[in-house]
C-alpha cells in the first residue's frame, strides 16, 4: 500500500465514519422527524379535503409508524373518524372500541361530533397502494395476495425493497408468483434497472398473459433500450395471440350464458305452448312473478333474519314455483280452458291477462325497480385459465340445466308426466281411460308457469325486477320455442343455446342492435325454410 | 236464400256505416269551420284531431279484419305496415320543412344536422315530391308485405307460427328504426311538421280536410274490402280460412290468395298510417312495438271479426274508451280495463259487439242450423 | 240502397248534433288549473310517476299558502301511458278542454318533441324537468333540467382533473340524448387533446340486458395502460344489468369509474349498491346535500307521501324550481295568460334546494349548480365535487358545428335559434 | 295370383306400364321418424279404371293418397301420371289438382261457412287465379252446371243451406259433388261411406259407379259390402305395400289377407 493509497484509504475511512455518524444522526432525526411527520400527516385527515387526505395517506404510509397499517385499513373500511373541532383523528375498531390515532390510547367513550374521513376513487387507489406495501408481510395469505396485486397495480417504486424481502420469505407458490410479477412491474416502470433485468421482468409479465399484463407492457415508458423494446414487442405479440384464442372461448361462454337465460325463459313456454298448444302471452308475467317472489323473500329475510340472506334464493325457488304455478292454475281454470282449440283467441286473452298482471304488480309494488341482492357465492368472478367466469352466470347455467333435466325426467318417469303426454296426444282416449283431463290440463299449465317462476328467480339476479320484466323475454321465448321445434324439449334446448351463441358471435361485428335484428331476420327466414322448427315432428299427427 | 239475406244484412249495416261516414264528411267541416267557436255547437280542434285519428285506426282495423276475419291470417305485425306508411308520409312532411328547421338547413332534416350528417341518405331522395311520397306510402309496405307473404305463405307458415313471425318482423323493424344510424330520426322519429302541399298542418282547414280524407279513405277501404270479400275470390279466402288444405286440393294456389289479401291489407294499413301522421304530428318507432299490433287485434275482436264494419267500430270504441279512461282518477286503471276487455271479449263475445246486435227476425227464423264455430 | 243511405245519413246527422253540446267549451272556473302530463303506465311510469306525485305535492303546498292570485290551484292529471302520440293528444286535451294555465310534464325527449307543436299552436306553457340533449329553445317551453353543459361537460372535467382519466368509454342507449351528449363530449374531449383511439363509443338498445360482451370490451379497453373511465348515458332499465355485470366482472370504481347521467336516487333504490360503491353520477341536485331548504323539502315530501323511505331526485328538484318560477311569474304578471307569463318568466329567480338561487335565462333554460356524487352503500350519493357557482344552461352546444353560432333569446331577439354570425333568426 | 302379377311387373318394362297407365306408382318408400309408412309400394291404374283399395288400419292407404296428391313427398320411388308423362313428386297440391286429380277426404271436409251451392261453385272447373276469381261474375252456364251437380248428388233443395248445417251423409255427397265439379281425370275417394246408413251407402255406391263411367276412380274403403257393390278390381295394402290384388273374392280368399285381417 503506498502513502497515497494509505491517505486515500484514510480518507475513505473518514468518509465512511462521517457517513455512519450522519446516518445514525439522521436516523435519530428521522425518528423524531417521523413522529412529527406522522402527527402532521394525521392532522391532515381532519381537514375534510381529498387532496389533504391523499397527502396524509402517503405521509402515514411512509412514516413507518406502528399504527400506520391500522389507520390505512380503517380508512379503507370507513372506520377512520375525525373531529372537526378538536382536529383529533380516531380509529374505530371493528369491535367498536375507539382508539386515538395520535397516541394509540383507547378511549373510554366515543366523543360527540365525529365524522368519517371521506374517500373518493383516487384516494381509494392511494389507500390500496399504501395498504399493499404495508401488508406484504401479513400472516394472512389472502391479505398478502391482495397486497401483491395492489403493488402490481400501483407499481410504486418505493415498495421494491419490501417486495424483494417478501419474495424471499414467501412459501405459497401462487402468492410468490404474484409477488414476482409485482416486482417485475416495478422494475419495468422504474428507470434504474438494467436491460437484462428488464427483459427478464418482461418474460415474467408475459407469462402472466392476461389483459392486465398486456396493458402493463403496452404502456411501458418509451425510453427503453432496443433489446428491451424487442422483448416487449415479442411479449405483446405472444399475449395478443393467446388472448385472441381465449376471446373465442370467452365469446362461446357468453353465448352459452345468454343461451341459458333464453332457455330458462323459454322452457316453461315449451310446456304450455309446445306440449299443450296454449299460446300463453302472460308467460313473461309468470317470470316476473317469480322475480317478485324472490324480492319479497329477500325483503322478509332482510328485516327479520339477515343471517339467512345467503339462502334467500334457495328459499325463493320453491316459493316462486308455487306462486307462479298457482297463478297459472287460476289462469287455466278461469280463462284458458274455455278456449282450447282456439289458439289465436287464447293468445289474445292471455295478452289481456298479462296487461292485468303487470298493472297489478305496478299497483302493489310501485312502478320502480325493486332491489334483489346477490348472495355472496353468486357475486364476482373466477379466472379459469384465460376465461373470466362470473359466478352468477355459472349458477344460472347450472340452474337452467338442472331444471331442464328435472323436467325431462318428470315428463318421462312420473305418472303425471305420462298422463300429460297421454292427454296432449289423444284427449278423448285419455279421458276414456279415466284420466281427469281437466285436472291434467291445469297441472300441466301449472308446471309450465311454475318453471317460468323459477326462471324469474334466476333472472332477478341479472335483470331489473320491475313490472316490465316479463315483456322483455316474451318474444325471444316464443322464437326459441318455434325455432327449436314445438313440442320438443330438446329442440328448445338446442334452439336457446344456438340463438344465444349466434347472438354473441354476431355482436362484436354487428353491434348489439344490428346483431339482434340480423338474428331475428335469420329466424324468420329459417321458419320459412322449416316451418316447424329445428326438430320438427313429422307424419300424420302433425297436420291433425 | 240465406246467402242473399246475409249479404243484404251486411249491406244494410254497410250502408249505415257509409252513410255515417258521409254525414261526418259533411257535418264536421260545418261545425268546425262555419259555426263560431262561441257557439255550443262548435266542434273544437281537439275533437276533429281526435276523431280523425280514430278514423285512421278504424281503417287500420278494417285492414286487419280483411286478413284475420276473412282469411284466418292473424297478423301481429300490422303495426309495421301502418308505421311504414306513416314514415313515408313523415318523410315527405320533413322535407317540406325546408329552411324552417331550427338549423335552417335547406335539405337536411334537423335530426341529421344534429348528428353531423353531411348529405341526405339515398332513401330520402324523392320524398320532397308529394306524388313520390304517396307512391312510397303504398309501395314500401306493399312490397314488404308481398315479399314477406310470398315467402311465408309459400312455405306454409300458418296459424300461430305466422303470428309469431309477423311479431318478430315488426320487432326487428322496431329495433332498426330505433337505431339512429338508420336515418329515420331514431327514438324521436319524425316530428315538428309544418306544411302539407303548402298548407299549414295546424290550420283548421287542413285539419278538416285531413279529417274528411280519413273518413273518405275509410269509406273507400270499406268498399274495396267489401268488394273483395263478396267476390268469388272472397269465397276462396273464406274457404282457405276454414279448410286450407281442402282448398289447395281443389287446385287453388292458396299462397297466391293469401299473398294478395295480405298485400292489399298492408296497403290499406299504410294509407291509414299516412293519414294518421299529419293529424297526430309525430311518427316514431314505438308504432312498431309488438304490443301495439296486438292491441289492434283486440279492436277487431271487440267489434266483431269477419264483419268489416265491426272492426272499424271496435277501433273507434276501444280508442274512445282509451281517451276517456286515461284522464283523471281512472288513469291507473286503464290497463286493467284494456286487459279485462281482451279476456271478456274472447271468452264471452267471440263474435264481438256486432254479434250482440239483435239479428233480423227473418234471418233467425230461416237458419235453423247451428251457427258454425269460428275456425282458425 | 240509396234510400237506406239517405235515411241513415239523416239519423247520423241527428245523432251528431245531439252529441255536440258535450263538445262545448268548459265553463269558467274560479280555480287555476295546472296540467300534469306524466306517464302513469307503460315503460316510462317507472320514472314519471314520482314527478306526478311531486307536482301534486307542490300544488298542495301552494294551496296551503293561499294559492296564486287569490285563487286555489287545481291539478289535472292525465296519463299519456308512455305513448308518444297520446302525449300530444293529452296535451291538446289539457289545453283546450281543461283550459290549464300551464303544464308540467314529459320525461323523454320524444314526448317533448311530440307535444311541442301542440304547445306552439295553442300557445301554452310547458315546464320540462329532465336533463336532455339541448339543441332546442322554444318560446312555449321552459327547460328546468340540465342542458349538456350543466351535466356532461363538468363531469368529464372532473374525471380528467381529479381522476386523471385519459381514456374514455362513452356508452349509451341508442337514442337522441346519448347520441348528442356523446357527440358533444367527443368534440369536447378532442378539443382537449384526447386522441381518437382513446375514445370508445358504444350504443345499445333500450332495455339491453346482456352486457357480458360490452363489459368485457370495456375491461379490455380499460387495461391498455391508461386510466380509463366510462361516461354512461345508459337509460333507465338497462342500468341495473349493466352495473351488475360490471360488479361481477370485477370492475370496481377504483379501476374504471363510471359516471352516469341518468342514474339517481330513484334508480339506485332498485339496485343492490354494494358493487357500485364509488361509481359516480353528475346531477344538479342530490338528496344527500345538506342545507335547510333541502332538509325541509325532504321531510315534507316524506310526510306527504307517507313513506319514510321515499327518496328525492334531480328531476323532482327541477319541478320544484320550475313551479316556484311559474308562481312568481304569474304573480308578477298578475295573470295566468300564457303570453304574459312567458314574457315574465325570464329573469325570475327561485331558490333551488342546494342553497343557491336559480334564474330563468332568456333562452328558457335555468342556471344550476353541478355536483358530482359517488354512490354510497345506502343508495345515496356522497358529493365529491361541485362547481363554484351556478352554471347557465346552454340551449345550443358550443361543441357542435351545426349549433355553435346559435343562441336562444326570447327577451331581446324573440328567437329560439338566433344566429350570432349572420345576426338573423333561424339561418 | 297377386304374387303372379307382381312377378309380371318385375319382368315387364316399367316404362311400358307407365306409358299405359293413368297413374303409376313404382317402388315408393316413405318413412316418418323411422316408421316405414309406405314400403316399396307399386300400383298402376289404367285410364277409365275404377279401383277399390282395402287394408287394415295403418296399411298406408291414406299416406298413399297423400303421396299422389302431393301432400307427402316420397323418400324414393316413381309417381307418374297421365301415361307416365308427368312426375307428380315434383308438384305441389294445387298443381296436382289442376292436372286433374281430385280428392275426397276421409273426414268430410266441406267449407262449412259456405252454402252447398258456393261449395260446388268453388270446386267448379274454371280458372283458379286470384284475378280471375276477383272479377268472376255469376252466369247461367255455371249456374246450370252447379244445379246439375247438386241434382246428381241429391242436394238440389239444399243449395242455399250452409254446408256446416248439412247431415254427415249429405256432407259426404257434397264432397263427392265437389269432386265431380272439378271434373278431374282421376278421383281419389277416401272412405266415402264411413258413418253412413246402409241405404245411404248403397246410394253412394251407385253414385260412384255412375261417376266411374266417365272418370278413373280410386276408392279406399273398409266396408266390404260397399266394395262388393262397386264390383271392381281390389288392391289390398298391408304395412305399406301391396299384399294382394284381384277381384274381391280372390283377395278375400287369399291366405295372407286372411292372416293379416284375422291375425294368427
Amino acid at each position: 500500500m503506498t502513502r497515497a493509497e494509505l491517505g486515500s484509504t484514510r480518507r475513505w475511512v473518514f468518509a465512511l465514519l462521517a457517513l455512519l455518524t450522519a446516518a445514525v444522526f439522521s436516523f435519530e432525526a428521522r425518528a423524531q422527524g417521523d413522529a412529527a411527520a406522522y402527527a402532521k400527516a394525521l392532522a391532515l385527515f381532519s381537514n375534510d379535503s381529498f387532496n389533504d387526505t391523499d397527502t396524509a395517506i402517503s405521509g402515514i404510509a411512509a412514516s413507518g409508524h406502528p399504527l400506520a397499517a391500522q389507520i390505512v385499513g380503517a380508512l379503507q373500511d370507513g372506520r377512520l373518524l375525525f373531529s372537526a373541532e378538536t382536529k383529533k383523528v380516531l380509529i374505530k375498531e371493528t369491535s367498536g372500541a375507539i382508539i386515538d390515532a395520535g397516541t394509540g390510547e383507547k378511549l373510554a367513550s366515543e366523543p360527540a361530533g365525529l365524522s368519517n374521513v371521506r374517500l373518493n376513487n383516487r384516494l381509494r387507489r392511494s389507500v390500496e397502494a399504501a395498504l399493499g406495501t404495508l401488508t406484504l408481510m401479513s400472516p394472512d395469505p389472502v391479505r398478502r395476495l391482495e397486497a401483491a396485486n395492489a403493488v402490481f397495480k400501483s407499481r410504486d417504486a418505493a415498495a421494491l425493497p419490501a417486495i424483494e424481502q417478501a419474495i424471499q420469505k414467501e412459501s405459497d407458490a401462487r402468492i410468490k408468483r404474484v409477488f414476482s410479477e409485482a416486482r417485475a412491474a416495478i422494475i419495468l416502470y422504474g428507470s434504474t434497472a438494467k436491460e437484462n433485468e428488464k427483459i427478464e421482468a418482461i418474460s415474467i409479465i408475459r407469462d402472466r398473459g392476461d389483459q392486465e399484463a398486456r396493458g402493463l407492457l403496452a404502456a411501458m415508458p418509451a425510453d427503453q433500450t432496443p433489446g428491451v423494446q424487442r422483448a416487449q414487442a415479442e411479449a405483446l405479440k405472444t399475449i395478443d395471440n393467446s388472448l385472441a384464442a381465449w376471446a373465442v372461448a370467452q365469446n362461446f361462454w357468453y353465448g352459452l350464458s345468454l343461451g341459458s337465460v333464453l332457455l330458462l325463459a323459454a322452457i316453461g313456454l315449451a310446456i304450455t305452448f309446445g306440449v299443450m298448444g296454449v299460446i300463453n302471452m302472460a308467460h313473461g308475467e309468470m317470470v316476473m312473478l317469480g322475480a317478485y317472489t324472490t324480492f319479497v323473500v329477500q325483503e322478509i329475510i332482510r328485516t327479520s333474519a339477515p343471517w339467512l340472506f345467503d339462502y334467500s334464493l334457495a328459499i325463493a325457488i320453491p316459493l316462486a314455483f308455487l306462486v307462479a304455478a298457482l297463478v297459472g292454475i287460476a289462469i287455466e281454470r278461469g280463462v284458458i280452458r274455455f278456449l282450447y282449440g282456439r289458439p289465436l283467441e287464447t293468445l289474445l286473452a292471455t295478452w289481456g291477462i298479462s296487461l292485468i298482471l303487470q298493472q297489478a304488480v305496478r299497483t302493489a309494488f310501485g312502478p320502480t325497480n325493486r332491489e334483489v341482492g346477490a348472495p355472496h357465492f353468486m357475486s364476482g368472478a373466477t379466472q379459469l385459465a384465460g376465461l373470466t367466469i362470473t359466478w352468477n352466470r355459472l349458477w344460472i347455467i347450472v340452474f337452467a340445466i338442472l331444471i331442464f333435466g328435472a323436467l325431462l325426467a318428470a315428463l318421462r318417469y312420473t305418472t303425471l308426466g305420462l298422463q300429460m303426454r297421454a292427454v296432449t296426444q289423444n284427449r278423448r282416449m285419455a279421458s276414456a281411460m279415466a284420466i281427469n283431463t281437466g285436472r291434467i290440463d291445469a297441472l300441466t299449465f301449472a308446471l309450465g308457469s311454475g318453471i317460468a317462476g323459477l326462471a324469474g328467480v334466476a333472472l332477478s339476479q341479472i335483470d331489473n325486477v320491475s313490472p316490465n320484466l316479463g315483456q322483455g323475454y316474451i318474444i325471444d321465448s316464443f322464437l326459441v320455442v318455434v325455432f327449436g321445434g314445438v313440442g320438443n324439449l330438446w329442440g328448445t334446448l338446442v334452439g336457446a343455446l344456438s340463438l344465444g351463441i349466434a347472438n354473441k358471435f354476431l355482436e362484436p361485428y354487428a353491434g348489439a342492435v344490428l346483431g339482434k335484428i340480423l338474428l331475428l331476420v335469420a329466424v324468420i327466414l329459417f321458419i320459412q325454410k322449416r316451418p316447424r322448427g329445428l326438430f320438427a315432428l313429422k307424419g300424420r299427427a302433425v297436420e291433425a | 236464400m240465406i246467402t242473399r239475406r246475409l249479404i243484404e244484412a251486411a249491406d244494410n249495416r254497410g250502408s249505415i256505416f257509409l252513410a255515417l261516414l258521409a254525414a261526418a264528411i259533411v257535418i264536421v267541416p260545418i261545425l268546425h269551420l262555419a259555426v263560431p267557436p262561441t257557439s255550443a255547437f262548435h266542434l273544437g280542434t281537439s275533437a276533429v284531431a281526435l276523431w280523425g285519428k280514430y278514423l285512421c285506426y278504424a281503417l287500420l282495423a278494417l285492414s286487419l279484419d280483411l286478413v284475420w276475419g276473412y282469411c284466418g291470417i292473424l297478423s301481429l305485425g300490422h303495426g309495421a305496415f301502418f308505421a311504414l306508411g306513416g314514415y313515408a308520409m313523415g318523410m315527405y312532411l320533413m322535407r317540406q320543412i325546408g329552411t324552417r328547421g331550427v338549423y335552417a338547413h335547406p335539405i337536411l332534416p334537423d335530426f341529421m344536422v344534429f348528428l353531423n350528417w353531411k348529405e341526405l341518405p339515398w332513401f330520402w331522395y324523392g320524398f320532397d315530391m308529394f306524388w313520390f311520397a304517396m307512391l312510397m306510402v303504398l309501395l314500401v309496405p306493399g312490397l314488404l308485405a308481398f315479399v314477406f307473404g310470398w315467402f311465408a305463405f309459400r312455405s306454409r307458415v300458418t296459424g300461430v307460427y305466422l303470428s309469431i313471425i309477423t311479431q318478430a318482423l315488426t320487432y326487428a323493424l322496431m329495433l332498426g328504426f330505433f337505431r339512429n344510424n338508420f336515418g329515420f330520426g331514431g327514438n324521436n322519429g319524425l316530428t315538428d311538421f309544418k306544411d302539407i302541399l303548402g298548407f299549414s298542418v295546424q290550420s283548421p282547414y287542413t285539419r278538416t280536410v285531413l279529417f274528411m280524407l280519413s273518413a273518405f279513405a275509410l269509406a273507400l277501404g270499406y268498399i274495396i274490402a267489401r268488394w273483395v270479400v263478396t267476390s268469388k275470390a272472397g269465397k276462396v279466402l273464406i274457404a282457405v280460412r276454414d279448410a286450407e288444405s281442402r282448398t289447395r286440393f281443389m287446385g287453388y294456389r292458396v299462397e297466391n290468395y293469401k299473398t294478395f289479401v295480405f298485400t292489399l291489407s298492408a296497403c290499406m294499413a299504410a294509407v291509414a298510417g299516412a293519414l294518421y301522421v299529419p293529424q297526430v304530428g309525430i311518427i316514431n318507432p314505438s308504432e312498431f312495438t309488438p304490443a301495439n299490433s296486438i292491441e289492434m287485434v283486440i279492436w277487431v275482436a271487440v267489434g266483431g271479426r269477419g264483419t268489416l264494419v265491426g272492426a272499424a267500430l271496435g277501433a273507434i270504441i276501444v280508442n274512445f274508451a282509451k281517451s276517456t279512461f286515461t284522464t283523471g282518477f281512472l288513469a291507473p286503471y286503464w290497463l286493467f280495463a284494456l286487459g279485462g276487455l281482451f279476456v271478456v271479449v274472447t271468452i264471452f263475445l267471440p263474435k264481438g259487439i256486432l254479434g250482440l246486435l239483435p239479428q233480423k227476425s227473418e234471418d233467425t227464423s230461416s237458419s235453423g242450423a247451428p251457427a258454425a264455430q269460428p275456425a282458425e | 240502397m240509396s234510400r237506406q243511405f239517405i235515411r241513415a245519413a239523416a239519423v247520423a246527422s241527428i245523432a251528431g248534433l245531439a252529441a255536440l253540446p258535450m263538445a262545448g267549451s268548459a265553463v269558467a272556473q274560479d280555480t287555476i288549473k295546472v296540467g300534469i302530463l306524466h306517464s302513469l303506465s307503460g315503460t316510462m311510469a317507472i320514472s314519471e310517476t314520482t314527478l306526478k306525485d311531486t307536482m301534486l305535492f307542490l300544488i298542495d303546498g301552494q294551496n296551503k299558502k293561499g294559492g296564486v292570485l287569490g285563487k286555489k290551484l287545481e291539478a289535472v292529471v292525465v296519463d299519456p301511458a308512455s305513448n308518444w302520440p297520446l302525449f300530444a293528444e293529452k296535451a291538446r286535451e289539457l289545453i283546450t278542454k281543461e283550459k290549464v294555465a300551464a303544464v308540467f310534464g314529459c320525461w323523454t325527449s320524444v314526448s317533448r318533441k311530440s307535444v311541442l307543436p301542440v304547445f306552439k299552436e295553442l300557445n301554452n306553457i310547458l315546464f320540462y324537468p329532465v336533463q336532455y340533449e339541448g339543441e332546442e329553445s322554444e318560446r312555449n317551453v321552459f327547460y328546468t333540467g340540465a342542458a349538456p353543459n350543466q351535466q356532461a361537460i363538468p363531469a368529464v372535467d372532473y374525471l380528467a382533473k381529479e381522476e386523471k382519466v385519459q381514456r374514455w368509454v362513452l356508452a349509451g342507449t341508442d337514442y337522441v340524448y346519448p347520441r348528442t351528449t356523446n357527440k358533444i363530449l367527443e368534440a369536447y374531449l378532442k378539443s382537449k387533446g384526447v386522441k381518437p383511439e382513446d375514445i370508445m363509443i358504444n350504443y345499445t338498445p333500450f332495455g339491453h340486458s346482456d352486457w357480458q360482451t360490452i363489459v368485457a370490451d370495456i375491461k379490455k379497453f380499460g387495461t391498455a395502460g391508461k386510466k380509463t373511465a366510462v361516461v354512461s348515458t345508459i337509460n333507465g332499465d338497462a342500468n341495473v344489468p349493466f352495473y351488475k355485470e360490471l360488479g361481477n366482472q370485477g370492475i370496481s370504481a377504483k379501476d374504471i369509474p363510471v359516471v352516469a347521467f341518468s342514474v339517481g336516487e330513484e334508480e339506485l333504490a332498485g339496485i343492490d349498491t354494494k358493487p357500485l360503491l364509488g361509481h359516480l353520477a353528475a346531477w344538479n341536485y342530490f338528496q344527500s346535500i345538506k342545507n335547510p331548504q333541502n332538509d325541509e323539502f325532504i321531510k315534507k315530501w316524506k310526510d306527504f307521501t307517507k313513506n319514510p323511505k321515499r327518496v328525492t331526485n334531480d328531476p323532482m328538484e327541477a319541478h320544484v324550481i320550475g313551479f316556484a318560477m311559474w308562481v312568481k311569474a304569474v304573480e308578477k304578471a298578475k295573470t295566468t295568460d300564457p303570453d304574459k307569463v312567458i314574457d315574465a318568466l325570464p329573469g325570475i329567480e327561485a331558490p333551488n334546494l342546494t342553497g343557491g338561487i336559480s334564474k330563468m335565462l332568456p333562452n328558457h333554460h335555468i342556471t344550476k349548480p353541478v355536483f358530482i356524487g359517488e354512490i354510497k352503500a345506502d343508495g345515496q350519493f356522497d358529493v365529491v365535487w361541485k362547481t363554484d357557482g351556478l352554471v347557465p344552461g346552454d340551449a345550443w352546444s358550443k361543441e357542435l358545428d351545426g349549433s355553435k353560432d346559435l343562441i336562444g333569446d326570447w327577451v331581446d331577439k324573440k328567437c329560439g335559434n338566433w344566429n350570432t354570425k349572420t345576426n338573423k333568426c333561424g339561418s | 295370383m297377386a304374387m303372379q302379377e307382381r312377378i309380371d311387373l318385375g319382368v315387364a318394362k316399367p316404362h311400358d306400364i307407365a306409358a299405359a297407365s293413368l297413374l303409376y306408382l313404382n317402388g315408393v318408400h316413405v318413412s316418418f321418424d323411422g316408421f316405414r309408412a309406405i314400403n316399396n309400394l307399386s300400383l298402376w291404374l289404367a285410364p277409365g279404371e275404377m279401383r277399390a283399395i282395402i287394408g287394415p288400419n295403418g296399411a298406408g292407404k291414406t299416406t298413399m293418397m297423400d303421396i299422389i296428391t302431393g301432400k307427402t313427398r316420397p323418400d324414393e320411388g316413381d309417381v307418374l301420371f297421365d301415361n307416365g308423362s308427368i312426375d307428380l313428386t315434383t308438384k305441389d297440391e294445387a298443381a296436382i289438382a289442376s292436372l286433374g286429380i281430385g280428392r275426397k277426404f276421409q273426414k268430410p271436409t266441406v267449407f262449412e261457412e259456405h252454402t252447398a251451392w258456393d261449395n260446388v261453385l268453388l270446386a267448379l272447373k274454371m280458372k283458379r287465379t286470384v284475378l280471375a276469381n276477383l272479377v268472376w261474375r255469376s252466369n247461367s252456364a255455371d249456374s246450370d252446371r252447379i244445379e246439375e251437380i247438386l241434382k246428381t248428388i241429391g242436394l238440389s233443395q239444399y243449395g242455399k243451406r250452409q254446408a256446416g248445417s248439412l247431415s254427415h251423409g249429405q256432407k259426404q255427397w257434397l264432397e263427392i259433388g265437389m269432386l265431380i265439379a272439378q271434373d278431374p281425370k282421376l278421383l281419389l275417394v277416401d272412405e266415402p261411406v264411413a258413418g253412413m246408413t246402409d241405404a245411404e251407402t248403397m246410394t253412394t255406391a251407385d253414385l260412384l259407379r255412375e261417376i266411374a263411367q266417365s272418370h278413373t276412380v280410386v276408392v279406399v274403403e273398409h266396408d266390404m259390402e260397399f266394395v262388393r257393390r262397386l264390383g271392381v278390381k281390389v288392391t289390398c295394402l298391408h304395412e305399406g305395400s301391396v299384399l294382394a290384388e284381384g277381384s274381391l273374392d280372390d283377395v278375400s280368399n287369399n291366405e295372407r289377407v286372411i292372416e293379416v285381417y284375422l291375425g294368427r
